[in-house]
């Protein structure tokens, strides 16, 4: 057995079998307290971990925008969101009139539990996970559509117009970028030759991030689009349509779309390390599980940094561009790529690094190809309506090199 | 009774209720929800099947999309529909005594059959089975043309579908 | 172990309850919604067979695949001709579509 | 197997129960006042004209539609993938036929322009 500094969880779990054993319950009671204490741990762990995420993405928005962020409640401001948390279970439900009561409720449960799943089949480290399922992909899938059922829920139970026109909008982003995930999703599967989420982590010698790139960078972005925000916020854009789906909502039942949504940003971040970038892997994370751990927190802090860059950075999509970049985009080239894959890799089986080289290189013609040929023609050509007109027209004497106006 | 046994009665039970519920709801939308609750029962079976595969691929393919389908077309046909008037045809007590009827003639076929009290499963590697499942979709000795087959039916059934299902005003 | 007999019975239950839906429901999606079922009946079925007397063996899980196939097929099909014939005839009463009749 | 999927039954309760408890306890801690007003169905301030319950577009549908159909497809992928390791080469280029049949498709659609947003 290894030393508890090593492994300390399964040093725990081990040591609560003795004891319940000692106790004389029947080995599968104990099974079963082992699971639900297990699962409990995992799903009230991610939900609390929302109250950090929640602090450090404000922190660095407001560094992005120039501005300091939460800094007043604690040091660095780091009690903000717990103030903000005994806020908002104070706060009234107002429940309008006329909605369907159960669905109404029901929606934003379903929306936290369907990001809270996908944590049940993430290997921590080498021997920590909730469940290794062997088919862990389809499971991850099938937990985004309960998602999508959340919000169609709640955009129709509200009996509101706006309720129901973002609900519509929200699925009918969330289901069209499904396909190109699902897609991409298909390489990583083909190279480990497992659906099972550890199998994949355990097959990558070399991070799937340099033998499937292209993958890589379709997962990346529709699952930006799958959390539903900045570039890919058009559900609830705040500043054009009221709010979406969660307008009748209040309090906390508002807060639990919030919540889905940071925690969505922080396990597709999750999903991306483990998936592409080797998860756990790294050097002595064998023999140290513990330091497994290290390694994918590590890695899913660079990768939730750039998300969180993305939301900061980049405009809203228009919604016809944002069809467009999915369908006339990224689901040819997830197809194109899954074909070039898996023709590629075949006959390099027997030897990894060519297989990889190839595969980096087969995915970058891929790339370019696309992007030269076919990102010209999805630029949609929109006919002239009419000439801007000048309003104003300047003084030949008074004209002034341009000058930026400035915020 | 093993906890398994305590678990399927529990699913069947929530499952054939809903299911019933989906047949005689008198709001279509609820009817709807409950095809949803009825599903993922179905799913949970498969998993008390050891049908993993099937298990997830249910809610998946069945909640995540086809669910998803119905819902919105009970909604685009919702103005007419308003809820109101019988939801059930004049003749649905005949409809009754049919179902009825079937279901007595499957029982007694069923209760006829030997088999029909089998409880040992032969064994299964999981893993193993995946590759299997694979290899036999497109070996060439067994299920290959079904297989390049359902991509062509799945895609025609799209063509179709999307320009049946075209806006007639646009151009 | 649960016996291959409750999994017949509660698929012959289930595929009774979807049969009576399309056979009693007006609106064609609740008509959609009852052979939804009656085809979960039958996968529920294939699988049973399949875990109980063929389990090693693939194809009873092929045989759902392709049932899986066909309901999308289905499914797709049946309401788009819903939304076509609710768009010209303003109606999703089966009855009432009966457009061939001209 | 089976023991894998009760752990996943379990953890479905408990991601269904977390948030619902917060929700009722935060129900517990919150106020109760309503007013027809305040729950009055929200429309910029004006009262709401006729039932919520309207028409859509229906590009909406046209892309559920073709997600439906691409779910399927990928689902038989699936198998197809996780045996790629014991796979021949032809059997390879067969499922990649597979994937080409729907690229077909899918041009075909584009270029029907099913696929435009207008």
């Amino acid at each position: 057995m290894t030393p508890w500094y090593q492994d300390p969880v399964q040093f725990i779990a081990e040591w609560l079998r003795g004891v319940l054993l000692g106790w004389g319950m029947p080995p599968s009671g104990v099974e079963l307290v082992l699971t639900v204490l297990g699962a409990g741990t995992i799903a009230l762990l991610a939900m609390l971990w929302v109250v950090f995420l929640i602090w450090y993405e404000r922190k660095l928005i407001g560094r992005i925008q120039d501005r300091f962020g939460p800094n007043r409640v604690g040091p660095w401001g780091i009690f903000q969101p717990i103030a903000d948390m005994l806020k908002i279970f104070t706060k009234e439900y107002i429940t309008p009139e006329g909605v369907d009561r159960v669905p109404y409720n029901l929606a934003p449960i379903l929306a936290v539990a369907s990001v809270l799943l996908i944590w049940a089949v993430i290997p921590f480290t080498m021997t920590v996970m909730g469940v290794n399922l062997n088919v862990g992909i389809v499971y991850i899938i099938a937990s985004g559509g309960l998602g999508v059922l959340g919000i169609i829920l709640a955009g129709w139970s509200s009996n509101n117009k706006y309720a129901l026109l973002g609900g519509f909008r929200a699925v009918a982003q969330l289901v069209s970028y499904e396909v190109p995930m699902v897609v991409s999703l298909l390489i990583p599967v083909i190279l480990a030759g497992s659906l099972g989420v550890n199998d994949i982590v355990m097959a990558q010698r070399i991070p799937y991030l340099l033998s499937a790139p292209v993958a890589a960078l379709i997962f990346f972005i529709t699952s930006m689009a799958e959390t539903g925000r900045s570039p890919f916020d058009l559900t609830e854009a705040e500043s054009e349509i009221v709010a979406g789906f969660n307008i009748e909502y209040s309090g906390l039942k508002f807060g639990m779309f919030y919540v889905a949504e940071f925690l969505h940003a922080f396990t597709v971040s999750l999903l991306f390390a483990t998936l592409f970038l080797g998860g756990w892997r790294g050097p002595l994370a064998e023999q140290v599980p513990l330091l497994g751990f290290v390694y994918l927190v590590v890695k899913t802090f660079v990768v939730y940094f750039v998300v969180i860059l993305f939301r900061g950075s980049l405009p809203r999509f228009r919604i016809d561009q944002m069809m467009d970049l999915n369908w006339k985009l990224l689901t040819p080239l997830a197809l194109v790529s899954l074909v070039v894959s898996a023709l590629v890799a075949k006959p390099l089986e027997e030897m990894p690094l060519a297989q990889t080289l190839a595969l980096l290189v087969s995915n970058g013609i891929v790339l370019i190809l696309f992007i030269e040929g076919t990102g010209k023609k999805v630029q949609r050509k929109r006919e002239i309506v009419g000439k801007p007109r000048p309003l104003a027209v300047p003084h030949p004497e008074e004209q002034q090199p341009a000058q930026s106006t400035g915020g | 009774m093993t906890g398994l046994q305590i678990a399927f009665l529990a699913i069947a039970a929530v499952t054939l209720a809903s299911a019933v519920l989906v047949v005689s709801s008198r709001k279509i939308m609820h009817a709807a929800l409950w095809l949803v609750l009825a599903l993922g029962g179905i799913a949970a079976l498969f998993a008390t099947l050891e049908a993993s595969f099937f298990a997830a691929v249910q809610v998946m393919v069945y909640i995540g999309a086809i669910a998803i389908l119905i819902i919105f077309s009970v909604m685009l046909t919702r103005r007419v529909m308003e809820d109101t008037g019988p939801q059930n045809t004049r003749y649905w007590p005949a409809a009754l005594v049919v179902s009825l009827g079937v279901f007595g003639g499957i029982l007694f076929l069923f209760l006829q059959w030997p088999g029909f009290s089998v409880e040992s499963r032969p064994g299964l590697e999981q893993g193993d089975l995946l590759v299997r499942f694979g290899q036999a979709l497109v070996s060439p000795d067994e299920f290959v043309v079904p297989f390049e087959v359902a991509s062509i039916l799945l895609v025609a059934a799209m063509i179709g579908a999307m320009i049946i299902a075209r806006d007639p005003s646009r151009k | 172990m649960i016996p291959l007999g409750w999994y017949l019975i509660f698929s012959a239950l289930l595929f009774c309850v979807g049969l009576f839906g399309v056979l009693s429901r007006r609106n064609a999606i609740a008509i959609l919604m009852g052979v939804e079922l009656m085809l979960n009946a039958v996968n529920v079925n294939l699988l049973a067979f399949w875990r109980y007397l063929w389990a090693p063996k693939v194809d009873g899980q092929v045989f759902v695949a392709i049932v899986l196939v066909a309901a999308a097929a289905e499914v797709v099909v049946g309401l788009g001709l819903i939304i076509s014939a609710y768009r010209r005839r303003n109606t999703v009463v089966a009855d009432e579509m009966d457009m061939l009749k001209g | 197997m089976l023991s894998e999927w009760l752990y996943v039954g379990v953890f479905f309760l408990i991601a269904m129960f977390l948030p619902a408890a917060a929700i009722f306890i935060a129900g517990i801690l919150a106020p109760k006042k309503p007013n027809p007003i305040k729950s009055s169905t929200y429309e910029c301030g004006i009262e709401t004209v006729g039932p919520a319950w309207i028409q859509f577009k229906a590009q909406y549908y046209i892309y559920t539609l073709v997600f439906l159909v691409f779910d399927v497809e990928v689902v038989l992928l699936f198998p197809w993938a996780v045996a790629y390791h014991q796979l021949p080469l032809f059997a390879v280029v067969e499922g990649v036929i597979f994937i080409l049949i729907l690229l077909g498709g899918l041009l075909y659609a584009w270029r029907k322009r099913a696929l435009e947003w207008l």
